[in-house]
């Protein structure tokens, strides 16, 4: 069945295709991982961009502490830095940004701001970084959350950080895609239930075929090894 | 003119309430050093601005030294959670967060660099961070009429940014990701820069790579090795995991006092 | 992918009445050896934009293939005085100038970058030039209520920029002064690189030196040495005078022909 | 008493104050080694600004077809590209900036755009360049023009590229200086009747004091042909 963090990180890496660009940023291990997997199996074009603006970095040893370091532009190709990353996307030329947050909806709205009143939270949360720019304006924002509870999968967000563009949220019991302005239920991941989906998602769970999540495969499996062999991809389970 | 001094007298510039740029990116050479000097100093009302802060900012907020938090992101990354001291501090109303996107930030800064006093986005369509905050209003597009967001522009009065080189006249050289340091460096009054390394006068002059920062924006240079740490600085040192760890087990005012204390002396990293 | 062809194909992939940006700055770095086959392939309708232009615009004018030029500046440098063919043909009505500030034309390849319609300038404020173009209308503060100028975007359909080294993806780098290409490169909707060298594909991963453009914004690389002669490229060769002058002595259409196919021949630079 | 090249430079390096941030752009090699100059003699600390974006360039090898070239940043100690200087200028920075034209009038307008009717003129002029943004925002605009004559010195300029912060016009015969806001006489090359000056410009000369302008010393001679050895500064006057 896999490691969550490496269901997650295939089924992330999957959503990328040929030729793409992809952004991911701070805190950011398992969409890191998921494109350097991209770009080692199905999607060797796809451009993989990230805030020290190392495009296309070759060999990145990744660390810990970080998914914005110097290893990220030491092998690049090009220097291509978060602001004009940014600006990649506000001209439209941004196909994929991985973003992730605290609470989600049945709409694709992204809360990474506040839990309670705004001027005086209850609880303040890191803030959305890239999110209230990018999930409007780059073609696909997906979404990776480690957390897959009732409190995250809500009924309303208590504040909407931003809302646009998100295509897909990959969880580790299943994966959502956007369809038709509402989130769906795309595939269950290897051992999990519907049912456990359903217990945990404040919404209701709607699908339109029922599929497993591909279990990660041998060649994905020695990829990942590879290229990360710290396993920096699994720190959010840690 | 030489504009070498020590780390204290450096931070002594830095007024109570100033609006004041933070270089690097989370825990990518914070200036780590002159941000620990501050709160030695017990700097009061400071106006932060950051695109992606992390330790810089929770210890400054820890030490009670800042008033507002411009950025679009404050945390540790992914492996040492979240900045509960800041995280406390807006909760309790002692800080003011004024969330932006990181973009808006830049955006801010560069309205500013530009000497203008706002500057139009794209992004923010469908969010609320822009009914809530006035520090963003629409404004129309003469050309087309179209109805676009604008970002007030952000002048910090001084930010510091840690550098790998710099010579005594102020220039300075930013080896590996530069983040938003060159943009923070041109959007701000003046610059205060901690560096690992002082080289000679004609050290840029004879070399191929030239300085980042041009010395005319620049008021003081500090002499600084491991400036940056318990964060990391491209091609030097990573994080000091230890330190670092300590720093996330303190409690009160007095552990961080004493922390303090066995980390700098009257501006000498020790 | 592969994108290296010749340049006779590169330029055929400009359309007529194209938007163009051109790289480098009057007779430093200018992408000549292209302009040269753009004359050849009697492109028409195009629509020049640079901050500061000279023998690229000068020639395409005399080619008769431009439709209007939006630059702060067109002009050989002191030595060779005056672009005498873009001035008669501005003078008789045949191309359109569009008179900039340099940094106006920077402020609109801004604009077009950030994918926003207009950037608010400082500047232009007791100039005729912001009542006689309409490219530059009156914005509102949205914060103060002040009254700026704005500039329109300007978003070239395709760019052509000249660089030392190049990789068959389309990675470029600049040696020396880089003027507003890189600017230039991501305010346009696509780019064609011609080059001095072509380097292996690990060239740029394995150097500190980052490429400036990266792969994903160039369409088209073309190995042209010295493709910015008779002009200048740094590091590498410096105005070609005698070449220069004889360009300058010219006067008839089928004199500009005949020299060109002296210089050209189906896209090889001879 | 000097070449009019010679005794331009000077007078140009000499506007000059210690620690001020200069700019001088395409064209303009005299403004070039008038900066460098006053940097070699009374100004060590003012900062040279150049379009290749080299900051204090230690030893340019200056080119006679450019001053926009390589030799500027080659030895230069940092990099503050043309975008930059603008930038610099419009959020009040830039203390002063070398500009030219074709046409000036008493209230100190700038034309570098054309000569008779604007849409179809009947001479394009190359455009102002920095002009229009730089006369108004720089601390101090200083122009230099090597004709002297009514037609450039006029009573009112076909177009106005720019108006604002002229502070200095240097010629063959003399320097003006805003006063007033009108432009006055400084002071007179050695050589140069004041009967000459009238004659040669369209609106009238008016002065405070009438004096004589330094010729150059035998230390700024010395020093101007150690800067520029190929004699770029007498360009114009070739």
């Amino acid at each position: 069945m896999g490691r969550p963090c490496d269901v997650m990180t295939v089924c992330l890496a999957r959503l990328i295709r040929d030729g793409e660009t992809v952004f991911h940023g701070v805190s950011s291990h398992m969409p890191m991982v998921a494109t350097l997997l991209a770009k080692a199996t199905h999607a060797p074009n796809a451009v993989h961009l990230n805030i020290p603006g190392g495009v296309d970095p070759h060999k990145p040893r990744l660390v810990s502490y970080t998914s914005a370091g110097d290893d990220l532009l030491e092998t690049a190709e090009a220097a291509f830095p978060l602001q004009e990353v940014f600006d990649l996307s506000m001209r439209g030329g941004l196909d994929v940004a991985f973003l992730s947050g605290v609470q989600f909806d049945r709409l694709g709205s992204v809360n990474a701001s506040v839990i309670g009143d705004y001027p005086r939270p209850k609880v303040r949360l890191p803030g959305g970084a890239g999110s209230a720019v990018l999930i409007p304006t780059a073609k696909r924002a997906i979404i990776w959350r480690t957390k897959h509870d009732r409190r995250t999968f809500c009924e309303k967000v208590d504040f909407v950080t931003a809302r646009g563009h998100v295509s897909d949220i990959v969880t580790p019991l299943c994966a959502f895609t956007m369809y038709g302005g509402e989130l769906i239920l795309k595939t269950i991941h290897p051992g999990v239930s519907i049912e456990e989906i359903a217990e945990n998602t404040a919404f209701p769970i709607r699908y339109l075929t029922l599929e497993q999540t591909p279990p990660p495969t041998d060649e994905e499996l020695r990829a990942l090894d590879h290229i990360d062999p710290l396993h920096t991809r699994n720190l959010e389970f840690r | 003119m030489n504009k070498r001094c020590d780390l204290d007298q450096a931070v002594r510039g830095i007024p109570d309430g100033a609006l004041l740029g933070l270089g690097g990116n989370t825990l990518n050479r914070a200036p780590m050093a002159a941000v620990m000097e501050m709160a030695r100093q017990k700097k009061r009302g400071l106006r932060l601005v950051k695109t992606a802060g992390g330790m810089d900012v929770d210890l400054l907020c820890y030490a009670g030294c800042v008033a507002s938090v411009d950025a679009g992101f404050i945390s540790y990354e992914t492996e040492y959670s979240l900045c509960q001291h800041y995280r406390k501090a807006v909760q309790d109303g002692r800080v003011r967060a004024n969330e932006h996107a990181c973009y808006t930030v830049i955006s801010a800064l560069r309205a500013a660099s530009f000497g203008i006093p706002f500057m139009p986005v794209r992004g923010l369509q469908i969010s609320d961070l822009a009914a809530v905050n006035d520090y963003f209003q629409p404004v129309t597009d003469p050309f087309s009429g179209e109805t676009l967001n604008a970002v007030k522009a952000l002048r910090p009065d001084v930010s510091v940014i840690h550098a790998q080189l710099a010579d005594e006249r102020g220039n300075a050289l930013i080896e590996g990701p530069k983040y938003d340091d060159v943009l923070l460096s041109r959007a701000s009054r003046t610059v205060i820069v901690t560096a690992e390394r002082i080289v000679g006068e004609e050290a840029f002059a004879a070399s191929a790579q030239k300085a980042d920062i041009p010395h005319f924006l620049v008021s003081a240079v500090v002499h600084v090795p491991r400036g940056a740490s318990p964060g990391a600085c491209a091609g030097l040192y990573g994080v000091a995991d230890a330190n670092l760890r300590e720093f996330l087990g303190l409690g009160t005012p007095e552990e961080l006092e004493s922390w303090l204390a066995r980390r700098v002396s009257h501006g000498q990293a020790l």
